[in-house]
């Protein structure tokens, strides 16, 4: 439907040439940034950025649906824990593990998706948070294979180096291919269908649309991609530890979401740039870091309400508000 | 789905990121861990040597661990004060560097990247308990000495695989030999011991050689660990049920001071009597602030805090005096978890006569003893660890009534 | 029975009623909150933790009398209540996410703040109440007794509000029907902001006795959110009665189960019976249908 | 015949909103059912669409047992309807709007859309055509860009309409389509309803305004969730059942 509506527009064409170059430069510059940076530690932290963008964007994409998943961190914990556990204590090759976390993830996601589609707006999100707490203290509890709260160490990694540029590449990769997934999920009529029950679940299943089967299919395929980004930061951070994934994680991919801005595709992987890697920057300030990130909250909510992502179109309104007012003298 | 605009935005928001990355301090190449300051007083340049600190300075250890780290930075500065280090005729001073590993093995994993990666130091003291098992694997890779500050004994901390990284503040376990001792010669009528433990984990590992230890000195243990969630909001169950076992005394192994206290405290208010002995590196007058004063009673404390004994060595000493200046408070409140490291790390430097952490580790193995503020350590820990890596010293033990804390004597304590 | 076993009921029963009767103070604001605003305020944890060293603060450090500290500590929380109504809640109403957002700012400028100032993490507000009633081989502090009952007149204090003054009449109306309140010519705002500051000064007087019940850190505020949110979702959300009820619930797990259950699998446990609770019924205990 | 409906009952705890409705429809009449607010003619309609179960009774649709089928296996078979409230989908455009609703026919599996098959592309394309037809039957084409959520009340109810109709349906329910408009809307909605009818479409409407009497074939009247009484327009105007018990209710005829 995506391309449909696209299709209206009579400029699109030439759009789209623009945007293709601009996104080619975007990966060109993604791809060129090991070399840019010797350091292993800002590889690091770009690492762990994709990461948790995986993460984000499956949560936004989840939440298009309506629902609010407060067990994303959980579910993400899970991918990480069952990629650790078969690559460590079954001995699986970490590749495999990565992607049987994956499914492993969107099999529990359905597995309890479809009670709770029962469940409608705060009592799903509620319901899910406690979801979630539960499944990481299952986790915690569970001492033998996952070593409780204190973790697990040691997780067999998925290249035999120290380096981190062949890590960097690989995760750009699945990044890539995961958002160019989720992106044609939403833009399809899979994705239509799931705003449409944002919406209004009684409008839409008047029309045809399960409310069920939609709810059931938004969670699988968020709980996928979020336990592959799982088993991805298992299998590269070698350590595991359940507060990792605790409930202020849920909560701060949602920030994550929101300041990027909740009604657009790049809203999650802008949010998630920024608040990820603009408080790195701050560390220094040790025990005082988090007010910088309070603070970057504060005023994004505060000035753009719609999040980052509508600064260009605030910037282009403005931008003509200016240009007609000039003209008119 | 309005689109335009965004790849500007997305460009321009990675590459104001990158920029910012590109200014931290440490990505720039320039950066190295030795670098010369001018001194204008001697003429020969004297220059520092960085070294890394891995702590939890936010999240539930991060109280805790201020302090101590508090107290590395002291005994750096009384290194430095002292002429520093000399290392290939060279004269360094001692430079500190601080990560926050924030309370969970994740963070700390990050805050020991950092370390390496970022500040390119070769060296890495504490962090504490089981967040050493994020650092020793990292220091094991990258072959970067790491010197530990409390072990919980779980998997991958200290083991026969991890040949770079070192206990320099007793091992956790080395407590029990002391306390147990002591409970023999003072509490001949305490025959039944309940044990507590955070469920962290370490049960099977610390909680299971913990038992052994206390079976093997001739106490029956009522029941299994009781074993508690370190995040609960209410404790006293958990002192209701230590208070079923009905036994004489209960040991607190390892956990911070709130659960502890709290147990403590709800076992008084509840009005039992129990013998309370503690066993982990918590300040005792922390026992009195949690548990209140009245019910800080009969209580022993034997770990590596330190209050007031009659013939502290002169660097305790010095020590003592510069904590009560720094925190610009009351009382002697020492646990020098970091303190000892950094102390022993110099020691080693000037021995070793090199900043390579492969001859820096070779030396301590190939010691026997090394001086740290509690008095001669014993390099120890082969039969429990499967590695000799271990430092222990004589420890004090202090008891708690009506919430004034007493020291009572040291009680030397070996790492088997 | 074993002296040890009653000793064990008797203990648990009465942790049970003293855990609840805290919760409930707190689920009901948070309640309050949400009824009347719509609004599911994620940093009432941290008002209550706020109570809490405002109350140790006053007590310990400037060294005044501890129920005075509570008052105060319940004077500055609920003028703190009337801020965050202006500043914080009703710039957002109605969007959910940025509340979201709004709290996990609040929590961690607050969090911190306190962590930073605070030299040592643990403290405790000395005790209210000194001593301890024996009953036979039973032993109970004072202290327990006094916040039990505390918690149940200011629990009977509440409800009379709602149910008996004019103001109360406001927010039940506002609460049901919020336009058909404007119509009437309520002071929405007005009613709004008595709530925020009803629901935080009930969360301080909560922390301020947990305070010296338990122990305070910068974090206590995390888990006892779960557990107002766990009493809201049981109770039916927007339900006073249900939060009564719930709020028993709740304590009353908290207090037996860790008695089995080894420390962690507590919270796993209590985690399942309420998915299960709920998905029974689905609208909670008390909870209404909604409406399609 | 296209729906049979006996004895259909719904309990709401004490309260029955609908208590043994019987009810015939043929194929292509507009059939009317009338009754004062809370007669439980909206409890009837969610009842055949499957909103709510009923407590007892039958729903038989074009010779099949739908009774308890979910909402959207309803909307499968060919029953459309619009709402008294919340009609559409506020964030989507008018056009968007009709698009999302059609799900049926012709559908393309997950794959098709999730690759941008020339199927899909076919489907979407010929999906596109068919809305723009619909919406240019209820007189919307001129708005179809503009989001939903910002048109007038009468335009929001014949997009309701509209998208009751992407799904193609052989039987469609629309809740009080006039309720609330101004009479220059009205005209237009009983036009673009005589048009639907015209195109072989079945009708049930409900509607208190006895102005939609005049495109019925047949009126039912049902009152505290019973049938009154059931024939022609006329029949039922100079009823004095019904006139008893609706329209001497405190409702005035002009209405």
């Amino acid at each position: 439907m995506g391309s449909m509506i696209a299709a209206r527009d009579s400029s699109s064409r030439r759009k789209n040439y623009t945007q293709i170059i601009l996104y080619g430069i975007l990966i060109c510059f993604l791809l060129f940034i090991p070399l840019f940076f010797q350091s292993p530690y800002v590889l690091h932290l770009f690492i762990l950025t994709l990461v948790y963008i995986i993460a984000a964007a499956s949560m936004r994409f989840i939440m298009t649906s309506g629902q609010i998943p407060l067990a994303h961190a959980a579910f993400l914990g899970l991918g990480a824990y069952v990629s650790a556990v078969l690559s460590k204590h079954v001995g699986l090759s970490p590749w495999l593990s990565l992607f049987i976390a994956a499914f492993v993830a969107m099999g529990v996601g359905i597995f309890i998706s479809f009670p709770f589609a029962r469940l409608k707006a705060f009592y799903y999100a509620m319901v899910s948070l406690f979801f979630g707490v539960g499944l990481l203290q299952a986790i915690e509890s569970l001492g033998k294979l996952t070593g409780g709260l204190a973790g697990i160490t040691a997780i067999p990694t998925l290249f035999n180096t120290a380096s981190k540029v062949p890590y960097y590449y690989c995760f750009l990769a699945l990044t890539l291919v995961s958002l160019v997934i989720l992106y044609r999920f939403e833009v399809s009529r899979i994705g239509w269908n799931l705003k449409a029950i944002d919406q209004s679940y009684l409008v839409s299943s008047s029309v045809g649309i399960s409310e069920v089967k939609y709810r059931v299919l938004a969670v699988a395929i968020g709980c996928f991609f979020v336990g592959l980004a799982g088993g991805m930061y298992a299998n590269y951070n070698v350590t595991l530890s359940p507060s990792s994934f605790d409930s202020s994680v849920t909560l701060w991919m949602i920030i994550y979401v929101t300041i990027g801005g909740m009604n657009n595709f790049s809203g999650p992987i802008i949010g998630t740039a920024v608040l990820f890697l603009i408080p790195q920057y701050f560390s220094g300030l040790k025990q005082y870091a988090p007010f910088i990130s309070a603070a970057i909250l504060f005023l994004v909510i505060f000035m753009f309400r719609n999040g980052l992502v509508c600064i260009p179109g605030l910037l282009m309104a403005f931008y003509k508000r200016k240009k007609s007012t000039s003209k008119s003298r | 789905m309005t689109k335009k605009g965004f790849p500007f935005l997305l460009a321009a928001i990675m590459l104001a990121a990158i920029l910012a990355l590109t200014s931290l301090p440490g990505c720039s190449s320039k950066t190295t861990t030795a670098t010369t300051t001018t001194t204008s007083a001697s003429a020969q340049p004297i220059k520092t040597y960085t070294i890394g600190l891995c702590a939890e300075l936010t999240g539930f250890l991060g109280a805790y661990n201020t302090a101590t780290v508090n107290e590395a930075q002291i005994a750096v500065d009384m290194v430095n004060e002292n002429g520093g280090i000399m290392v290939g005729g060279q004269n360094y001073l001692l430079k500190l560097v601080v990560e926050d590993g924030k309370s969970t093995l994740d963070g700390t994993t990050a805050a020991a990247n950092k370390l390496i990666f970022s500040d390119n130091v070769k060296f890495i003291l504490g962090p504490d308990a089981y967040f050493n098992s994020a650092v020793s694997g990292l220091c094991e890779q990258n072959k970067i000495m790491h010197i530990g500050g409390y072990c919980t004994m779980q998997p991958g901390e200290l083991d026969s695989t991890t040949t770079y990284s070192f206990l320099g503040q007793g091992a956790s376990i080395n407590y029990f030999t002391g306390v147990l001792a002591y409970l023999k010669a003072n509490y001949p009528n305490v025959k039944k011991v309940a044990l507590t433990m955070p469920d962290d984990g370490s049960i099977p590992y610390f909680g299971k050689a913990v038992q052994q230890m206390v079976q093997d000195a001739g106490y029956t243990v009522a029941g299994s660990i009781i074993g508690y969630d370190n995040n609960a909001v209410d404790f006293s169950p958990y002192a209701a049920k230590v208070m079923a076992t009905q036994a004489d005394a209960v040991i607190a192994c390892s956990g911070v001071v709130l659960p502890n206290g709290s147990i403590l405290k709800n076992m008084r208010d509840a009005g039992s009597n129990m013998l309370f002995v503690v066993c982990n590196s918590v300040i005792p007058s922390d026992y009195v602030k949690v548990a209140g004063t009245k019910e800080s009673t009969g209580v022993v404390d034997c770990s590596a805090c330190y209050i007031g004994a009659p013939d502290p060595s002169p660097i305790l000493q010095e020590m003592i005096t510069r904590y009560i200046r720094s925190i610009g408070g009351t009382g002697a409140l020492v646990t020098l978890e970091y303190a000892n490291p950094v102390w022993e790390l110099a020691q080693l430097f000037n021995k070793a006569n090199s900043f390579d952490p492969a001859v820096v580790k070779t030396t301590f193995e190939n010691m026997s003893s090394i001086e740290t503020f509690y008095g001669t350590g014993t390099i120890s820990g082969l039969k429990t660890f499967g590695i000799k890596h271990a430092v222990s010293y004589q420890l004090p033990i202090t008891t708690i009534d009506n919430g004034v804390p007493t020291f009572k004597q040291w009680e030397p304590a070996l790492v088997p | 029975m074993a002296e040890s076993t009653i000793l064990l009921i008797v203990a648990t029963i009465v942790n049970a009623l003293v855990l609840s009767s805290m919760y409930i103070l707190l689920a009901l604001g948070f309640t309050f909150l949400f009824n009347i605003m719509g609004i599911l305020n994620f940093a009432h944890g941290v008002i209550y933790m706020i109570g809490a060293y405002i109350c140790f603060y006053m007590a310990t450090v400037v060294g005044i009398n501890q129920w005075l500290a509570l008052l105060i500590s319940v004077a500055v929380v609920g003028l703190f209540g009337i801020f965050m109504e202006r500043f914080i809640f009703r710039p957002f109403f109605g969007n959910i996410n940025s509340i979201i957002v709004v709290c996990i700012g609040l929590i961690t400028v607050l969090v911190n703040a306190v962590a930073i100032s605070q030299p040592y993490n643990v403290q405790v507000t000395p005790a209210f109440v000194q001593g301890i009633l024996k009953v036979g081989i039973v032993s109970l502090s004072w202290q327990r007794i006094v916040f039990f009952l505390i918690g149940v007149s200011l629990l009977i204090l509440v409800l009379l509000f709602i149910n008996k003054t004019k103001q109360g009449l406001q927010m039940r109306a506002v609460a049901q029907d919020l336009e058909g309140a404007i119509l009437q010519g309520i002071n929405v705002h007005f009613v709004s902001a008595l709530a925020c500051v009803i629901a935080c000064a009930l969360a301080a007087t909560a922390g301020s006795l947990m305070g010296s019940y338990l122990s305070l850190t910068p974090y206590m505020g995390n888990d006892i959110m779960i557990k107002v949110l766990e009493i809201l979702v049981l109770g039916g959300i927007g339900s006073i009665n249900g939060v009564l009820f719930a709020g028993l619930i709740v304590g009353t797990l908290d207090a037996v189960l860790p008695i089995w259950l080894s420390g962690t699998a507590t919270q796993a446990i209590m985690m399942l019976i309420i998915i299960v609770i709920l998905l029974f019924k689905p609208q909670g205990l008390f909870g209404k249908e909604v409406r399609a | 015949m296209i729906l049979e409906i006996n004895g259909l009952t719904k309990n709401f705890g004490g309260l029955t909103a609908v208590s043994g409705i019987d009810i015939k429809v043929n194929d292509g009449e507009v059939l009317g059912l009338i009754g004062p607010n809370g007669a439980g003619k909206s409890t009837f309609f969610n009842l055949i669409t499957g909103v709510i179960p009923p407590t007892k009774g039958k729903i038989i649709f074009k010779g099949k047992d739908i009774t308890g089928k979910r909402p959207h296996e309803i909307a499968e078979l060919g029953i459309g309807r619009t709402f008294q409230l919340n009609p559409l989908f506020p964030n989507f455009t008018v056009l968007q709007n009709v698009i999302s609703s059609f799900q049926i026919r012709p559908r393309s599996n997950w794959l098709d859309t999730f690759f941008n098959t020339p199927v899909y592309r076919k489907n979407e394309a010929y999906i596109l055509e068919q809305s723009l037809e619909i919406l240019n039957l209820v007189g919307l084409y001129k708005v179809k860009d503009e989001l939903a959520k910002n048109q007038p009340h009468g335009y929001q109810k014949m997009l309701g309409v509209a998208r009751a109709l992407a799904i193609k349906p052989s039987l469609l329910l629309l809740d009080e389509p006039i309720a609330g408009m101004n009479p220059d809307e009205i005209d237009n909605t009983i036009e673009a309803i005589k048009r639907t009818s015209q195109r072989g479409v079945t009708i049930i409407l409900v509607e208190h305004n006895m102005k939609i009497l005049e495109i019925c074939n047949r009126v039912v009247v049902i009152n505290f969730g019973q049938k009154i009484v059931e024939g022609s327009p006329q029949e039922i105007k100079e009823n004095p059942e019904v006139i008893r018990a609706y329209l001497g209710s405190g409702h005035d005829t002009k209405h």
